[in-house]
């Protein structure tokens, strides 16, 4: 299992910066949205969270796409499938990889992006333990999503409407703690049901990817 | 150890293609699988790996045994020749690559980047893989695609030694090995399947 | 004797090698002089206070910015024209250093923003205009990165380098367009009434030297060091054929 | 060209409805938004233009991966290359295709979305002309980045990133007149520019486009 | 028409593998290229065809009037049978398809779709491409891949008809095909390529 991480990660750096490039995505995202909601800082400064959240959102998305899909296309999950490592286990380090090429390049740099967006100082703290707490379930579901769609050619977008409705669950308490902390509300209950959420989600979804990986090599 | 496989029925898209199947394979012994295009050889092979479900009959003996190459070597272009060997050394528990890398003429090629390979070069990449994996059972499919007569032959002495320590080979071909092995044909099978009924039979 | 001689890797890399410890020098003396000057022998501005002395970072960041794309522009376009190596590997080589102005001009303004405008950032044109630099620059970049081969390498991000080009313009106008902005407009112009004070202006310009020298000097450094990959791939490439 | 343009139409409609789920990306973006941000209808208003103008972009820019690379992994696009199209037919063929299969579904659902954005009567014929006026140059700048990164696996990030930089002015003029149009203001002028942009764009980029494709198939 | 390779050097990635390549082709004969694994053969066709550029020399009398078939068949799984034959036949200017259904013996399997076929059945249908592109020059790499027996006689009366008609065709492989043809083995043109300078010379 340490060597398929690893090599996920190595696939990652090589293949023109897996590590940079979902990161580069919520950038842009983000720099986007004064350009099309307008400039002024009051109104950017109300939507940051939630749009911040979203961004992190479509970002991992994005990069769920060729998850599998690259593994399913060569040969290599037939392969995989066959050999000593579990289907749970395989779909696990497939999360952690995209995890941590994604989730927790974003969790750094959503501060800075809270900058451009006129984030209020108070909303920081909030913003980024509301992302470590959400973002690997986002990656977990995205999994699972990818398991549900491999050998669908164009298969991206029905992933995309697949996992999306996943994703809400997470998306609302983690947005809606991120805005109740910028706002400088009480938080910790939205933040705890989503740390509930991603309990829940990383306890039993390995399981069910599983399930549907198996289904689908068939 | 033993393969044995009963009264397998085998279908694509819910309508068998290969009906009773039957065949006991012991160590040190290969089984070619002969058959026109289309006759049902790939699948057959993905059905005793385990990547296709049968549609009836048992097969014993293959589970976590199996090493199979299809066309699709799972290579992976970005990385050199010896790190994908090593990568799949490390997924069946790191038994070392030299062995793999010298049996099958690689040493030259082994940091070249896979996805600067020939047609031949990867299919060699691709069989060297079996090396590692340590398995017992080679489940191949058109091993020698792509292949010139040297590389056949290295393949064959390759296959010939995993015998020797035991192991067992099942392989689809359309070219003559030379192979000293039993030969499994198709047609009599394809025959068979005329006769089942599709899986859809309770809506007919 | 022309000058694409030096289009050749080999000459080009003995013309670098006796620049090169000139144009340190020169880019060491002219910033220890100007920063110095700058930050401890001038007065504070009667309004902006101590903050001013951003400004020698500042600008000559962010002159630098935007002319090292232009430089890029320049020799993406000899390559596609003439194909010299050296010409796009200048290119290739002059694009972090101009990220890393960039996200000089970027920080400095942001710390220099919070004291003069209250914010750490605003979307005014020319910060904004900078921003979409910086993607382009990383694009630019993570294309280099991405493909194999260096001559279609070279071939496509030249081409991106020319089409990105056009499309930075258009986005300058575009954001000019959309919001009108706070940012001071240019003080370095001819006409002398605009200028900033004298005390400011001679110590910026000794800056501005030094940045523009560290700048040159970092590209020939970094192409040299382009050549040189080149040059072990191709002793690769030939070591190998024999085996 | 006819035969190229049909072919790629029909495999939109087969591989799982290549139609509808650009369309449908869009319609969970916006859906989402209130999610995030939260559900003042006020604040929802305001945003509603620039957030439809940014989820169209996004939505063309998902589907823009697997335009030109599954072509290519399949060999076709060798095969084309040596046929007797120009290459400059077959990226303009492409574009369109896109731009039927993404473009025009959203320009046709948009009016909806508007109404869950709460987005003010006025603003919708602007909205629907800007969208019509600015998706085509979308979808042009789209072929061209992908024709960038073809046969770079795990492209598709990249190509976000190479992209994204280059819609910017046709989301500033596009997401103002659109906004202009919602308060009564004044679009003309923006939307003339925009107009211009999509001119220039379809005018030059498909020889560009050709070019990079052609070194690419080397 | 005729076809003519001048002084042709090939390369990958800067540095050449084949190099002073002379050969004229006239209408109705074939050329069979040959060599180990790695020699370049699938480069040589590929350069011929325009898909990669040459280092040196001249190809005359190939612009538009190659059709080229290889391991990737450009075959779209959603599509069938007859609907891929159709739209490379439009993309040619329209030819009937029938005759190379028939031809490739592909009639039974027309309405199927293509990402359900054999291995050996999309080779087929790959090669009945060929003949509604009515191309007059056929570059074909390891075109029996997978083919059975029969296939391969199919494929062989194919080609045969197409240089009576006064076709052209060039090819690689690895088996022999029984073909009345010329034969270019690459291992002298892989020697003098050892002497020419890499396209790096410059940083040497
Ligand atoms: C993060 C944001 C900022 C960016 C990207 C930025 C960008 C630039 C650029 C590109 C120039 C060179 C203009 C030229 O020479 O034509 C410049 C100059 C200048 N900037 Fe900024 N700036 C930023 C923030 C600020 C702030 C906050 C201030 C302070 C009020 C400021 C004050 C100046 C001044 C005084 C000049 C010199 C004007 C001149 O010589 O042209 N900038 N800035
Ligand atoms: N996904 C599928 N759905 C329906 N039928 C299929 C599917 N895949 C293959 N078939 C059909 O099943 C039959 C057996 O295919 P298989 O690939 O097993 O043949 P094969 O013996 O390996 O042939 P070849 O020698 O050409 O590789 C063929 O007639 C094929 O058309
Ligand atoms: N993209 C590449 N970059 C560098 N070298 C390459 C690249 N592709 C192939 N090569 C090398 O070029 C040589 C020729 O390859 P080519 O595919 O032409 O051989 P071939 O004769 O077709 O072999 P095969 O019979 O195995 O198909 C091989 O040694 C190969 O390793
Ligand atoms: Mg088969
Ligand atoms: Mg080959």
């Amino acid at each position: 299992m340490r060597a398929l991480l690893i090599r996920d990660l190595r696939l990652a750096l090589r293949s023109g910066g897996g590590f940079g490039l979902g990161l580069t995505f919520f950038l842009i995202v983000i720099v986007l949205v004064p350009f099309s909601v307008g400039p002024a800082s009051s109104l950017l400064s109300r939507i940051a969270p939630g749009i911040l959240w979203l961004g992190a959102l479509l970002a991992c998305l994005l990069s769920l796409d060729r998850l599998l899909t690259v593994d399913w296309e060569d040969g290599a999950l037939d392969l995989l499938s066959t050999s000593p490592i579990p289907l749970e286990g395989i779909v696990s380090i497939k999360a952690l990889a995209h995890w941590i090429t994604t989730g927790l390049p974003l969790l750094l740099v959503a501060p800075l992006l809270g900058v451009l967006l006129h984030l209020p100082v108070d909303g920081f703290g909030v913003l980024i333990s509301s992302l470590a707490l959400g973002t690997p379930a986002l990656s977990m579901i995205g999994v699972f999503g990818a398991a549900l769609t491999i050998g669908i050619k164009r298969g991206g977008l029905l992933l995309s409407l697949l996992v999306l409705p996943l994703y809400i669950p997470t998306l609302i308490f983690g947005a809606e703690a991120a805005r109740r902390g910028a706002q400088g509300l009480e938080f910790g209950t939205p933040l705890l049901f989503l740390a509930g959420i991603t309990g829940f989600v990383l306890a039993l979804m390995p399981f069910v990817a599983a399930v549907v990986l198996r289904l689908n090599l068939r | 150890m033993i393969l044995t496989v009963s009264n397998l029925t085998v279908a694509r898209g819910g309508v068998a293609i290969l009906a009773g199947i039957n065949f006991v394979m012991v160590s040190g012994t290969a089984l070619v699988v002969r058959g026109p295009n289309g006759s049902g050889k790939t699948s057959l092979l993905r059905t005793i790996a385990g990547l296709q479900p049968q549609m009836s009959g048992q097969i014993t003996g293959a589970e976590d045994r199996i090493a199979y190459a299809a066309h699709s070597d799972g290579l992976k272009a970005a990385m050199s020749v010896a790190e994908n060997l090593e990568f799949w050394s490390s997924v069946f528990g790191g038994p070392s690559i030299q062995p793999a890398l010298n049996a099958f003429n690689l040493n030259s090629l082994a940091s070249r980047r896979a996805g600067h390979l020939s047609a031949g070069q990867k299919r060699r990449l691709g069989l060297a893989r079996l090396m590692v994996t340590e398995r017992p059972l080679w489940v191949l499919d058109e091993p020698t695609v792509s292949l010139d007569a040297v590389s056949v032959s290295i393949f064959i002495s390759a296959l010939e030694s995993h015998l020797a320590n035991g192991g067992m080979a099942l392989i689809s071909t359309h070219i003559d090995l030379g192979l000293d092995a039993e030969v499994l044909d198709m047609t009599p099978f394809k025959d068979l399947a005329a006769n089942v009924e599709t899986s859809d039979q309770a809506f007919l | 004797m022309s000058l694409w001689e030096y289009a050749n890797p080999v000459k080009f890399l003995r013309l670098s090698g006796a620049l090169l410890p000139w144009l340190w020098g020169g880019a060491l003396v002219c910033l220890m002089v100007g920063l110095t000057w700058g930050f401890f022998f001038t007065p504070d501005d009667f309004r902006q206070g101590s903050t001013v002395k951003i400004i020698y970072l500042h600008v000559p960041a962010a002159l630098i910015a935007i002319n090292a794309w232009f430089m890029m522009l320049v020799t993406s376009l000899v390559w596609l024209v003439r194909r010299h190596h050296v010409s796009v590997l200048a290119a290739k080589a002059a694009a972090p250093v101009g990220v890393a102005m960039t996200l000089i001009t970027l920080i400095t303004g942001a710390i220099w923003g919070q004291p003069m405008w209250g914010t750490w950032w605003a979307w005014d044109p020319r910060l904004t205009s900078f921003l979409i630099l910086f993607f382009f620059y990383l694009g630019y970049i993570a294309l280099w990165e991405a493909i194999d081969d260096p001559d279609s390498a070279a071939d496509l991000t030249s081409i991106l380098c020319l089409v990105g080009s056009v499309f930075a313009i258009l986005s300058r106008y575009a954001v000019n367009f959309w919001n009108q902005g706070l940012h001071q407009g240019a003080s370095l112009s001819l006409d002398k009434k605009e200028n900033v004070a004298d005390v400011f202006y001679l110590p910026l310009l000794v800056c501005i030297g030094g940045f523009i020298l560290l700048f040159l000097a970092l590209v020939f450094y970094r192409t040299g060091t382009e050549i040189r990959l080149r040059r072990i791939r191709a002793l690769i490439a030939r070591e190998t054929r024999i085996a």
